[in-house]
């Protein structure tokens, strides 16, 4: 992993606060994992059924039966339980999940976002990511801020299949925390040693920053 | 959501939550599952003009019997209130408003609430008097009724036994209503008569996780109506 | 107990095959619960949540949490297991129980049961009754074959609030076990000591009858 | 329905009731809760055209990935083939129908037709891609979506502990789709890795009721795939 990914994960982990039921997609997400501080009174919840996940303990056979949604072994903590997928998925459209985070292709100043779907090149089904999305209050999204190409990702306007409208709270990327507010994309760190204009350049989305109040990570 | 480590209430605290006015959902069929305790601090407490979604009346002198003859109701939407005859009475004579559904309806119509959906469609009772107001739809050929769901603002719900995050293992019959009004309701208070340190619950046995749950309240089986009231034989 | 009433529950009993499972509706029905042999590997079903009710056990104290639909202790035998009301309706809708019996107010000889509801008199509502008499199988009523004024139940066409249309498999009562057909109701046993004559005559509905069949009971 | 004292079945008969053409339920979530031993039958017995509704595609090499591989599924109701190389290409190709849902509904569908209804409204998905094609009607002056019920012929399930009459306890997140599936389809086989004699299982923690469930199959974990295959980590 590289030390972009790691800075933005240590950054994202300080959105989880104690107490919470936190819900964390396949690919960067699932990593933050292993940032959420072991004693905090945290339940991780993963959509195939279980509330209170955690790395399975370094050395440990895993247990065959106990899988996070990505597909990786996974163990229980203290307060854990286990449940079908219809009762999971109520959890997630009762909003009792306090916060998500997920992975995306694009995703724009209205909070819209896509990451689901490549029309013609990849499109193996939805999966869970729709109804978090759309039901979760706190959606935050962990991306890069470009793509391999150095296309920006974060845009006035999402051109990919959406995922859900208006469901995106928070973006944090190797170079910034944005987040979503009626009036536009409000930055609210910029990556240490990263200037405004750089970050200007590498995004489609207008960005509200007060320079005053920027914070570093 | 409550946060997961400050769910343990006084009931005192937990109850005075609930304002005049409130919908609220009460787990129990008879008397296995109903929120005893819970209920007679809602009598002390004096809240009115409360709606109650439960699938019967109780009986006159128990758990929302109390509530009825105390005139603190004013709308019951439930399945049977055969075991009441306070209630029927005040059916009767207009001070209490009683919606009826079949059982099943009903149990689904709160369970569809706390999936998150408006309503379902069903052919249960069509072409009887039960079908009387419902909107009816055709779908692949065939007539259905829709059925809303039914949500609420607060559910009181009985467990046997919980942890101190909400989890909840429910004995015997006292199961029935009381998971689904869990997820549909708002602001869920749960009454358990023990309550344990977080992982002393085998992940599989908990019938309703944590995330549904808001406040809990332990009571003890000995002064609660469970512990000495003897049940319709 | 009258023993017209215990005639009737010994004949009802019979309707219930070894590995079944059964619903016992409220009054009459729930004392077939004795006239089952105890080892009889059948479970009784109760709609409130319970699937393998038995009988409290002579002497025992019953357990405060353990009722079935109509508010009597029981007890469960191997192979029972308790479940929430939703799944309990589930069961009876998706037709997984093999045969309920159930009282009436009337019935008629097209299947017809009304058991809920006498408008302006009787109307506590009607509790699990309606979907176990749309959905189960095999209905069978166990009443009274005349109310207590002598009037006949088993009527040409109820009048009375339905539970169910078309719902009835068969009708046993103190003076006649009746199968309903299409082509009618057919009368299969009649009691002891009972003529042709006088079940008619106390009978609102046509009887189809072929006396060189006809079983006593 | 099947007798409860019937039920325990050997792995050929059970699987030899699956006729060409069936829609089958297969339970899991990846390899947890998928029932392995009666895929790996299914597959020897050589049924095809078969529909099958799984919440993802297994992997190339286990499960209905073999079915896949073997072109014995015409079309496949899922949610998600990620992990399935196999299967995308076999969709791409025109070979597998592949209708896919967001996985909450798609688990609601199959909850629905397990409940007995027709299907019910949400709010899911609208305005999206996923939308299209979707009957919507308005109820309250809101828009909801109709979700038809999904059922099934046949559902595979696996348990890890069941009893003689078919009710079923299962573990970790094997659980999943599992107990949905047991309600929806019209015949029900579950693979078990313990089949017990009736009243060794506590009334409150059995996740299936026996009434869902037609066979009982004994598989042995050590020859299951549940024993030896790696998921993907």
């Amino acid at each position: 992993m590289s030390s972009d990914q790691e800075r933005l994960l240590a950054r994202a982990a300080r959105e989880v606060l104690p107490g919470q039921i936190v819900n964390l997609g396949i690919g960067l997400p699932t990593r933050l994992f292993h940032y959420l501080p072991p004693d905090m009174d945290v339940l991780v919840h993963s959509e195939n059924g279980v509330l209170g996940s955690q790395p399975v303990a370094h050395g440990a056979e895993p247990d065959l039966e106990m899988i996070d949604s990505g597909g990786a072994y996974i163990g229980t903590r203290p307060g854990a339980s286990v449940f079908d997928s219809a009762l999971s998925f109520a959890m997630i459209r009762r909003s009792r999940i306090d916060i998500t985070f997920m992975g995306a292709f694009e995703v724009d100043q209205h909070g819209n976002l896509a990451n689901w779907k490549i029309p013609g090149k990849f499109s193996p089904g939805i999966g869970g990511a729709m109804e978090l999305a759309q039901k979760v209050d706190k959606l935050v999204v962990l991306c890069s801020h470009n793509d391999k190409h150095g296309n920006p990702k974060i845009l006035k306007q999402c051109r990919l299949p959406l995922t859900a409208l208006h469901c995106v709270s928070r973006i944090i990327t190797d170079k910034a925390v944005m987040q979503v507010t009626k009036a536009g994309l409000e930055v609210v760190d910029i990556a240490e040693g990263l200037d405004v204009a750089s970050l200007r350049a590498a995004t489609d989305a207008e960005l509200i920053i007060d320079e005053t109040r920027l914070g570093r990570f | 959501m409550t946060r997961l480590n400050q769910k343990h209430t006084a009931i005192e605290t937990a109850i005075a939550l609930i304002p005049d006015g409130a919908s609220i959902m009460v787990g129990g069929f008879g008397s296995p599952g109903t929120p005893f305790a819970l209920l007679d601090e809602l009598l002390a407490q004096g809240q009115k003009h409360l709606t109650v979604i439960k699938n019967d009346a109780n009986e006159p002198d128990i758990g929302i019997g109390r509530l009825i003859r105390a005139g603190r109701i004013d709308r019951l939407i439930t399945s049977h209130i055969g075991l009441n005859r306070t209630a029927i009475e005040a059916m009767n004579q207009g001070h209490l408003a009683v919606e009826m559904h079949p059982q099943g309806l009903l149990a689904e119509k709160i369970r569809c609430a706390g999936a998150g959906h408006y309503g379902f469609l069903t052919d249960i009772g069509l072409g009887t008097e039960i079908a009387q107001g419902r909107r009816e739809i055709e779908c692949d050929g065939r007539t259905w009724a829709i059925e809303p769901a039914i949500r609420a603002d607060f559910a009181l719900v009985h467990a046997d036994l919980a942890d101190a995050y909400g989890n909840l293992v429910y004995r015997g019959t006292a199961i029935n209503f009381n998971p689904l009004m869990a997820m549909a309701a708002d602001k869920v208070i749960a009454q358990a008569f023990r309550v344990e340190a977080p992982g002393t619950l085998p992940p599989e046995t908990v019938h309703t996780p944590c995330a549904f749950i808001n406040h809990i309240v332990q009571v003890d089986s000995a002064t609660s109506e469970q512990g000495r009231r003897a049940h319709v034989v």
